[in-house]
């Protein structure tokens, strides 16, 4: 059951947690549209820089004072000294408003909160995935993986070269960068995953570790590919989340739990999750 | 001028007039990061049920216009497991614990609230005959005035903590399931537990809900509370606990007007974690704004038109 | 690709499967300042009495969380005024007109039908069974299956005009008194009324409208009539006219896939004078997104999860 | 009965309604602070200065695109060729929402709206009595009766000097500007209906007409003062309205309609009334 299952029971032993689920407000004081429906925030955010891990999300406050909204879940892109870096795809009120916000606004927000990736599982050798939006939270953890002197290999995935983005950012801190596209328009022609099957099976690289995060479909491919190939896999699926500090168990997902299934919570014991313990459908 | 903010509903004696709405509080730990859990009158725990529940499948949420939608299904690891892991933590905050419990059949509740009358630390049991999500649970006890009369008096008869009716909204008539409610000797009325809702993803021509509908909650149902609330303190003698989307002390001293001895916040905690705090303070300030030395002495103080 | 928005509801012909909620739109004169009357596909008038009514004293408004209370009360001229100075004007708008009626006895409906039956172009009556303003009004019909069933089947023996009664959600069971309006011979229903809800002045202790409470509608109610819409629609074969904070041609999708043939746009109106046609022009636009060719397509075609 | 109104049977002939219930967006170009309160909001808006009418309103759309909010019912201040200038007193969401919006922003309003003063009613001298935010709608008044070459005074109260406001705007259009505080610190000290009977008791003035606009207890008074002179009083009161154009019946006010009394539109019979057929309270 939920109430047993232990605290980072499905993450390795270093991320202990030590939540600090305090309200920061934070300025914004920069904004930029990096693809026509994505913009990259860059907050001063010394307290939340300071306990930021990759993978881990901040729970923001969007709407002005009067209206009712709920808080919107947002990755962790980067952390770069006291500043806290998000990128915010459009879809909906809250992206919107976000995007919107004018530089120098004061933002609310929680966190950091989740989990994170289990950057101890990579080894000498990773591979990092990532798909859409879903790119996000990848380049704080390759960042993380470089500062450990294991470099990832980033693969990405979009459906036109147009779509793609912060490459650049990527390849600062990756040891290599694999583009794929729908349209073969930049890269590979056709999905990430094709590219992630065909590195793993040039025997010359031993990868220890896969690290994704995009669509639900593409992080179920992922998740396969890993098994049949024996490799620890992280990925970090999305939830719709009312609290996002584990209390309202709207976020839930499947998982193995001392080998049981049960609902675990996106938010609190994700929203990264090791696939062996993942269960994929309802 | 220091206002006396205290109640006692039930025996339970409150330091404010505030407490939590089952289920969106959990048992305190998380949002005990945020604000002094020991400034609350009391807390409402999640809803437990004898056994473990699994829950409804996600998704299980959906945001509507001042409010939202939600399927949980009343997860909850069961009886044993929250006596051993939860009650412990919420005894130590000092604070009057209500306990909310659910079942499918009298028995299961019966068998709860024996189960729970022999732990200590509790103030008082939440009847939760209620809640929308559960096909096989509350929902039926709660719109009938002859199963809600059967249910509280069966457990009555087997506990001697304060019972707690919790109301659904859901009903041609509150009052009568109030009333009947009391009559079969509940110490106190909760309401409302969420409107039942359902929101349609028009891309994808799917229910937003993964089991289609759910329970509405949130600011856009507080007219309909305080209503509810208020027709139902006509109704009965007993103390009123309200709740429906407040998130401020105005919107408390709304409820307090209307009958309610004490309120209860829920989904505005996800919004703002302080929200229950500052729904103390705002009492508070009101009170003090308006020289209320007694918040007792605001209950039910609507002047006619 | 020109989607065929048309739609024949209960011999009603529509050219678009939006109408207008009876109450919010007069009888159109106002509105036809702003929009093309012509492009709705029909127009509901404000519910009318035989006897001119005063209405409630005022206040009869206040704003909540993404919706309006209400309590008008039923205000109008009578039929016979009616007769003369509105349904002219609604005649010569060109589309089908739905007339409102509502009686505080089964025997004023009756004598309201019969009286409206020998009018020219009237498309159809709506029995207003469920305005919850009126206490010696029309609130005890819609509650009860029963005096539901009795007073359609009076007024279906005194008229050839095409019966649709509105429902309150301020019910149990919503599907039992449909099923009960059907079973007495309404050809379709339509739905939601203002659900039931209050509001309070904290600073000056008293309720909000003058008459203490009163109906809510807006956004706020939306996720609760598009709930009701689809359990209606199981539960009768006839067609449903949905309605409950419509705003968009998106909301209105949201109606038609839970099941609604056709929808109606009320408050929203009040803050967008030009709702119903975009209302008319976002269902278009949906449709030709998503390759739709005729509106009747989309009805209750919501896919299982 | 209500549809038994003939239009504009509460009015003058002069007033003979050609409303132009037409939408709107004008452009914000000017905001000022008049008091802690009070805002002054110039908008270019060629189309409604045309039309507008003194005692007019507009009912303006607050809040963004997403959330959802009545409109609110606020009246035309003044007109200067083809600008429109507005009063607005914070009082909640609305009022704070439309005094924070910053220079050239786009407002969307309908109107103008309702009857307005008959000002033939004024003849050579008129009283113009203004209370609170209520004194809006005065100034535009004000300058149409210079504008006739019948000139009125300007009778205004409030609680202390600080709340008075735009007095130099009136004194330029009126004839005599009197001042009423509650506690003495600009003026007459006591209530403004107080100078209003001794200017009636003055024999040596012959006042034709009233007119007023203020708190409805303010308006009830001057009412009965009116009437106890035998002089014709209009008055225009506050409701709380949902649709602003006469659809909904929100806004009703009691009055006396051919011989019986009913509940009229606010918006649309009003929001002036001559006082001889308004009937007080519930
Ligand atoms: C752990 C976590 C991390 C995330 N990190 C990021 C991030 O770094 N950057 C980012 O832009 N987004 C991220 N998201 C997604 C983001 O939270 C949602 O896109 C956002 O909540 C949508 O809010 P909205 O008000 O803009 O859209 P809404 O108005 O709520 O919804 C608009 C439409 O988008 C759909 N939608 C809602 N939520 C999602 C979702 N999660 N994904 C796709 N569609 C959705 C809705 O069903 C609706 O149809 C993350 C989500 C999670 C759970
Ligand atoms: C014909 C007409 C003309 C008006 N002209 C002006 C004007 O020129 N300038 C101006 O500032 N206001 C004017 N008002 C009043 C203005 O419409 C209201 O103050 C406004 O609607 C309040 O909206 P809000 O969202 O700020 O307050 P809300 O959040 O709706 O209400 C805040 C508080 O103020 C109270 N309140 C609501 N309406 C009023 C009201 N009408 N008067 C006083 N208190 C109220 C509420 O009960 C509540 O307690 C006029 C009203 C009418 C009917
Ligand atoms: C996510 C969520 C979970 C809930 N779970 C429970 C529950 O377990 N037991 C219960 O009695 N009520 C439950 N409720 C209902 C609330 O306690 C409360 O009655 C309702 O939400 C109205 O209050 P609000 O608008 O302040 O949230 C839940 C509500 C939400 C939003
Ligand atoms: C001001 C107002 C007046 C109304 N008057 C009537 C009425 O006369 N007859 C009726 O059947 N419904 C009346 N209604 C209810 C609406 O027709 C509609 O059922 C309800 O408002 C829900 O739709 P909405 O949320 O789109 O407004 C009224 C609603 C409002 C807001
Ligand atoms: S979002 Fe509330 S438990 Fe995860
Ligand atoms: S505000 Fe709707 S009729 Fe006046």
């Amino acid at each position: 059951m939920l109430a047993g299952l232990p605290r980072g029971a499905t993450k390795g032993p270093c991320w202990e947690p030590e939540f600090v689920n305090r309200l920061h407000q934070v300025e914004l004081i920069e904004s930029t549209a990096v693809t026509a429906d994505v913009t990259r925030l860059v907050f001063s955010a010394p307290e939340v820089a300071k306990l930021a891990r990759p993978g881990q999300f901040l729970h923001v406050k969007v709407g002005g004072e009067d209206a009712f909204y709920l808080r919107r879940p947002i990755s962790i892109h980067d952390v770069i000294e006291d500043r806290m870096v998000l990128l915010v795809r459009r879809v909906g009120y809250g992206t919107n408003w976000l995007a919107d916000r004018p530089v120098g606004s004061a933002i609310d927000l929680i966190g950091p909160l989740g989990t994170g990736f289990d950057s101890t599982l990579a080894g000498a050798q990773s591979l990092v995935v990532g798909g859409g939006i879903g790119c996000g939270p990848l380049l704080y953890l390759l960042r993380s993986l470089k500062v450990r002197e294991t470099p990832g290999t980033y693969i990405v995935g979009g459906r036109h070269a147009a779509d793609l983005f912060s490459i650049e950012d990527f390849s600062s801190v990756a040891k290599d960068v694999l583009i794929a596209t729908d349209d073969g328009s930049q890269g590979h022609k056709g999905l990430v995953t094709e590219l992630l099957a065909s590195e793993l099976n040039d025997t010359s690289r031993k990868y220890e570790a896969i690290f994704a995060c995009g669509p639900e479909p593409m992080l179920k491919a992922v998740s396969a590919i890993a098994a049949e190939h024996g490799i620890p896999c992280e990925v970090s699926v999305e939830a719709l989340m009312a609290c996002g500090i584990g209390v309202c168990l709207s976020c839930v997902h499947k998982a193995q739990v001392d080998g049981s299934t049960e609902y675990v919570r996106v938010c609190k014991e994700g929203p990264v999750f090791n696939t062996r313990s993942l269960v994929w459908g309802n | 001028m220091s206002v006396d903010l205290s109640i006692e509903i039930a025996g339970i004696k409150m330091s404010a007039p505030v407490t939590t709405a089952s289920g969106t509080f959990a048992s305190g730990r998380e949002y005990g990061d945020f604000i002094d859990l020991s400034e609350l009158g009391a807390i409402t725990a999640k809803t437990i049920t004898f056994e473990p529940r699994e829950g409804n499948p996600p998704p299980r949420m959906s945001e509507t216009p001042s409010g939202m939608l939600n399927s949980i299904g009343l997860q909850n690891p069961g009886v044993d497991e929250f006596v051993e892991k939860d009650l412990p933590f919420l005894r130590d905050t000092g604070v009057p614990i209500i306990l909310s419990i659910a079942g499918t059949r009298v028995e299961e509740y019966a068998i709860l609230a024996s189960r729970l009358s022999r732990e200590e630390g509790i103030a008082a049991l939440e009847l939760n005959i209620s809640c929308p999500n559960v096909k096989e649970g509350g929902v039926q006890f709660g719109v009938s005035s002859h199963l809600t009369a059967e249910l509280v008096e069966e457990v009555r008869s087997l506990t001697d903590l304060p019972l707690i009716a919790k109301l659904t909204p859901n009903v041609s008539s509150i009052t009568d399931i109030a009333v009947a409610a009391v009559g079969a000797g509940a110490d106190a009325i909760s309401l409302i537990n969420t409107v039942s809702g359902m929101a349609i993803d028009i891309e994808r021509r799917i229910p937003r809900l993964a089991v289609g509908s759910g329970g509405l909650s949130g600011p856009a149902i507080r007219p309909i509370a305080v209503k509810m609330v208020h027709d139902v303190s006509k109704a009965v003698e007993v103390p009123i606990i309200g709740m429906g989307g407040i998130r401020t002390g105005e919107d408390a001293i709304e409820f307090i007007l209307a009958g309610a001895s004490a309120v209860a916040v829920g989904t505005s905690n996800f919004s703002d974690p302080m929200a229950t705090a500052g729904v103390v303070e705002g009492i508070r300030q009101y009170c003090d704004r308006h020289n209320v030395s007694k918040i007792t002495d605001l209950i039910g103080d609507l002047n006619p038109r």
